[in-house]
């Protein structure tokens, strides 16, 4: 039992997918001969050779695109996208043909080819290097959306992603890299593509969250009957197991990095409402971020992000009154 | 020259070889386009439609060029290469007509021709989209230890998306085995070239990649087929990419009824005083492959084909609504019907 | 009272806001001297002149970039996206410089930027040239997103968004540019922003939709007890207007012309469950479209696309059993 | 030369034409660079941060050669140009440490520097993002009838992305009075330019475009104002946009705490053999404009200064919560401060 950090469990099955499969290579900007601008890919150069892991210029739409090409004629790709924002230059060639190729080519043509991409808010990159946005991606036929929330998990989703048939968004919580997790490492673990996991149960509220915000609703949950899932993937999301949970409680509560007009948690709830009608004790709540642009000053971007201070008192509000609680900005 | 509607795509390829087939070849895509033409006034087509008659030399000249193993990526302007490449005429009007026997069984419809047989990806849609998907399958042809090469074929217009900037410095950077085919038909959509492009020659513009940049006469198709064999060559050989321009035009508008009003007076009369297939069949004629009034008889022939595929087209069924989920993603549960690329 | 095309509505709101207002300029791929491939802006040249009427390369990303810098420097920049497709290889100027300007300059910079595009389905242009596509800008902190569903909320929307001083995307339903509505013109006729539409009052259902599935609504509702709702601003949505609906009819149906996963009706729906928890007297529905890219076939793509009987069905089955309906590609 | 600190960024500006304030403020860029380095490690700064001295010569001859009203796109290594264009060095460094005395009240951060009176757009953080914001405010500018320019600052890595390319190609069909400056610093990220891009110089690009393509030794102040102004007056005359490329190297890493190990051996060293201060210093006292150990005076003074802005930033209050909210349209209630270019 090791405690190892996300960021070398990612380094860990992408050298591993290499090992096991010639036809996996990595590509992306220094992601090579620097290792990374966040040290994930380091030491993967020299394992792996210039062949297999490469460095391109500053040019996403065409690597992204060299993606496609290379995944279509049979090699898996994984492309890196440093930070998500970033795929705002090349979106096309992931949503309209990555995920279009199949369906074209009625089943002749397939794109096995993953995007993994940084994202997330807590660090101080400012507005334009701090935001999740699945919700470019999320609910595009054909294409898969899943988010890391710790060592584990990023290994078994990366290693699913890179062994799916079909083109993954796999979505790294850039705080979380440094985080170390113990965890029995074992090669063959996969996290299944489209399984939620139920983290922590409980009987009196389901908590759905994912990616950084996991570690914060399992600090929030203590002390409190809340049963705890980390949705892992978003698109396409698993109904059967949160429908479970809220069958079970009653209560359904997401807790989303992304301000309400974006966040998966809509459709969610949207689905809940309809599936569990009648039978909830409470109102639906969801717990975002403010419709306004991450905010680079720390007390104000630790305020921004939810807290687990801040997450357990409106679980508990809603606890205790049936009722939903306001979100603090409404305060101000 | 054959029945080209009860040949494969693969055969239909092979049969370029023979210099008649070729002239055939490029009347079969004068003849396929006026009869889509007439198929979308007949309400048969949807949409758009995007011909290519004036251009049927570069499309028969690169299909002569590379092999049915060498991926293309094309544009919504495809129907000529698709059928230089190989598709049928049943496959292509079948398509653009929305039925079962089209090459996308009808779900992708004019702009979206496909047929991995001969290499040919689903044609792209969006401007520029196709370009870093060739540099991507010539990695994986380098990858994989073959000596393929990928085409990508797109026009003018394109040369101003950021994606074709950062192809061809890509591919030069890896110096990737790919051929960048520029179809400079002087228009994109309804905006002559100089009005959209600062420059004359798009080929002036390899010279920012440390890449070769060639002007061709794309009405001949001879002319295209020995431009693109020498980038095939280099690019077979490691060398690394090329930029080749092919000056052409097209003789119908940019799309559907389009009566291309903004064209300059008189342009449309000079470029076709140098029709490519008149121009390639007194070629043939003085190699004396083909005899007198051989032309006329080749068209005669080629025309019942077309007619015969237009029949066959109509006649077939449309598509089933299961069609829309059977092949979404893996999960679908459509038939496997994966096609391989360089697999022994 | 005359009838007018939504063609002929938009390219009068361009007009006369250019007349109103010097700052206001058009600019987009073959807007001008051809008058646009929808023929929307036939005539705009020839009244206005080069300098405020301007074609462009095609080159998504320097136009619409473009369009941002000329907003902050005093212009009102209406920029065309021939295709919302489009907007993929551009994203980035929208969502991450136009939407961020305003914050990152403490107010002292803005964006008073319209970007109009075609949107939608039902003509055979294939699945890369006929999505919605709203999922990818709307929830955006700083963008508003609105879509017309006729002549009359073409002009009064676009008027609305050019004189708004923040970034507004204006899609228009492409298969209505041809349709004809009886309508008044006044030039002085808006719609405002952020505010949605009763069109049809009844006391059995709301029935919530948008653009091109406006009319499908309205023929669906003929012999239902239901009231018809135009949202017309995506984000931010009307609240009010919905709430207040629900709350006399105690059912929520939202009509989307897009895949369940990308729709609006996710978050416009776990609102309202939210607010009128208790209180429905039927579970909230979403009629969709499937999760599987555009079908060219024109026999499939009418079917995709919600017709007003399958429409009025869903209703029907929905107001008689106070059951969710099954979609129509449950039976396949 | 005056206390920087007191000075209005517009007030800053003209005090460049003084020769020996010119090179003070290569000094304070120097040290205002050197100061946030220390806070990095102090743990005032968050996320990342992207220094540019080496590069002193290019802002300051930049700022020197265009006028306040004059717009300005630059990225997240924008301190340089930010400081040389007028903003204060408390408007620096608060807005790098999220005080309210930052230039962005500290919402911002080190990759958005902002400052509309001298013309300086919010600094972009997305790779070609301000190119064709450049062009849009060209376009105001010739539309609201002034003679204003815009000027669109990024780097050697940036000339390999879609938005480089198809701004230029835009600005020159459209004759805008834009002028690109490619600040070649040989490296972009840890990728020195020759791994990234096939040609040494991205000034032969601007052939691709038919516009001016000029290489310009980026440590000399003088040299990059000679050749702005050249371009400038070209854009101004309504002749259209120029690509100038300036020669010059970050003595840093590209950010934060890189060490910069790729760097080739010696480089490092034959670069700072031609310091712009040095360089510019001694021509300066070649031209009596300062007497001997007039540099080191400077010096003295320009880092008491800085040390007194780094203080004041400090002391500075953090911003509050509601700041979140005050601009994130015009409905969020914070005060109108609309900056209004050009209007008089
Ligand atoms: C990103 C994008 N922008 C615009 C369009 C619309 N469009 C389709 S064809 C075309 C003209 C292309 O001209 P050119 O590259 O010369 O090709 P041609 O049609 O002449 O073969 C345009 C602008 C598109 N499909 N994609
Ligand atoms: C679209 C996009 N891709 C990648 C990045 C990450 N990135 C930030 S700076 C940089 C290097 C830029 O190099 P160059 O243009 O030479 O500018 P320099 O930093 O040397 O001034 C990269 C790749 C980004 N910010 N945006
Ligand atoms: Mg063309
Ligand atoms: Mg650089």
């Amino acid at each position: 039992m090791a405690k190892i950090r996300m960021r070398q469990a990612v380094l860990q099955a992408l050298s591993d997918a290499m090992d096991d499969d010639p036809s996996v290579f990595c590509m992306g900007e220094d992601i090579a001969a620097a290792g990374g601008p966040f040290k994930v890919t380091e030491g993967l150069l020299e394992r792996h050779g210039p062949d297999r892991v490469i460095d391109t210029p500053i040019s996403e739409m065409a690597f992204l695109g060299a993606g496609v090409g290379a995944a279509v004629c049979g090699m898996k790709p994984v492309i890196e996208m440093m930070f998500i924002e970033f795929i705002g230059v090349a979106l096309d060639q992931l949503t309209t043909q990555a995920a279009t190729m199949r369906y074209l080519s009625r089943g002749r043509l397939t794109v096995p080819m993953v995007v993994r991409a940084s994202a997330g808010a807590g660090q101080g990159f400012g507005c334009q290097h701090s935001q999740m946005l699945d919700h470019w991606v999320r609910g595009t036929p054909g294409l898969k959306v899943v988010v890391a929330s710790g060592a584990r998990t990023a290994y078994g989703l990366l290693r699913a992603a890179i062994e799916d048939p079909d083109p993954v968004v796999v979505l790294e919580p850039r705080i979380l890299y440094g985080e170390r997790e113990e965890w029995e490492f074992d090669p063959a673990y996969r996290v299944p593509l489209g399984k939620a996991e139920i983290l922590r149960s409980g009987g009196a509220v389901t908590l759905v969250t994912c990616g950084a915000m996991v570690p914060v609703a399992m600090e929030a949950a203590e002390g409190i009957d809340a049963e705890v899932i980390d949705l892992l993937t978003l698109w396409p999301w698993d109904r059967a197991t949160v429908m479970n949970s809220v069958a079970r409680t009653g209560r359904i509560v997401t807790l989303e990095e992304a301000p309400r007009g974006s966040g998966w948690g809509g459709d969610l709830v949207a689905e809940v409402a309809q599936a569990a009608f009648g039978k909830l004790k409470a109102p639906p709540h969801r717990i975002t971020l403010p419709d306004a642009p991450v905010p680079y000053n720390g007390g104000l971007e630790s305020r921004y992000l939810p807290s687990a201070p801040y997450v357990a008192e409106q679980v508990a509000h809603l606890l205790a009154t049936d009722k939903n609680p306001q979100p603090w900005w409404s305060a101000l | 020259m054959t029945l080209s509607n009860i040949l494969t795509p693969r055969d239909r390829r092979a049969a370029l070889a023979d210099r008649p087939t070729q002239l055939a070849r490029m009347i079969e895509i004068r003849e396929v386009e006026a009869a889509i033409q007439g198929l979308f006034a007949d309400g048969h087509v949807r949409g758009s439609t995007h011909l290519a008659n004036g251009q049927e030399a570069v499309a028969v000249g690169i299909a002569r060029a590379i092999d049915p193993d060498d991926v293309v990526t094309c544009t919504y302007r495809g129907h000529g290469h698709a059928l230089a490449l190989g598709v049928t005429p049943v496959g292509v009007i079948g398509e653009i007509c929305g039925r079962t026997v089209g090459c996308a069984g009808g779900l992708g419809g004019s702009m979206h021709l496909v047929e991995p047989e001969v290499g040919l990806l689903p044609t792209f849609a969006i401007i520029g989209a196709g370009i870093p998907v060739a540099c991507g399958a010539a990695m994986a042809a380098r990858a994989r230890g073959t000596d393929r090469v990928a085409v990508a074929i797109f026009g003018d217009g394109t040369a101003n998306i950021g994606a074709f900037h950062e192809s061809l410095n890509f591919a030069a950077i890896l110096r990737l085995p790919v051929i960048f085919v520029c179809e400079n038909n002087l228009y994109g959509e309804y905006t002559r070239m100089n009005l959209s492009t600062p420059v004359e020659d798009i080929a002036v513009r390899a010279a920012g990649y440390a890449i070769p940049g060639v002007i061709v006469d794309g009405q001949d198709a001879d002319a295209v087929e020995v431009a693109m064999e020498t980038a095939v060559a280099r690019a077979r050989a490691g060398e690394g990419p090329s930029l080749l321009e092919m000056k052409t035009y097209r003789y119908s508008g940019h799309s559907r009824s389009d009566p291309a009003t903004y064209r300059l007076p008189g342009e449309l009369d000079i470029w076709m005083k140098r029709d490519p297939i008149p121009l390639f069949a007194d070629r043939l004629a003085a190699e004396g492959a083909i005899g007198v009034g051989g032309l006329d008889a080749m068209r005669a022939v080629v025309k019942e084909e077309v007619g015969l595929a237009v029949a066959e087209a109509l006649a077939a069924p449309q598509p089933t609504l299961d069609e829309i989920f059977a092949h979404v993603d893996a999960a679908s549960g459509g038939a496997d019907r994966r096609w391989h690329f360089w697999s022994k």
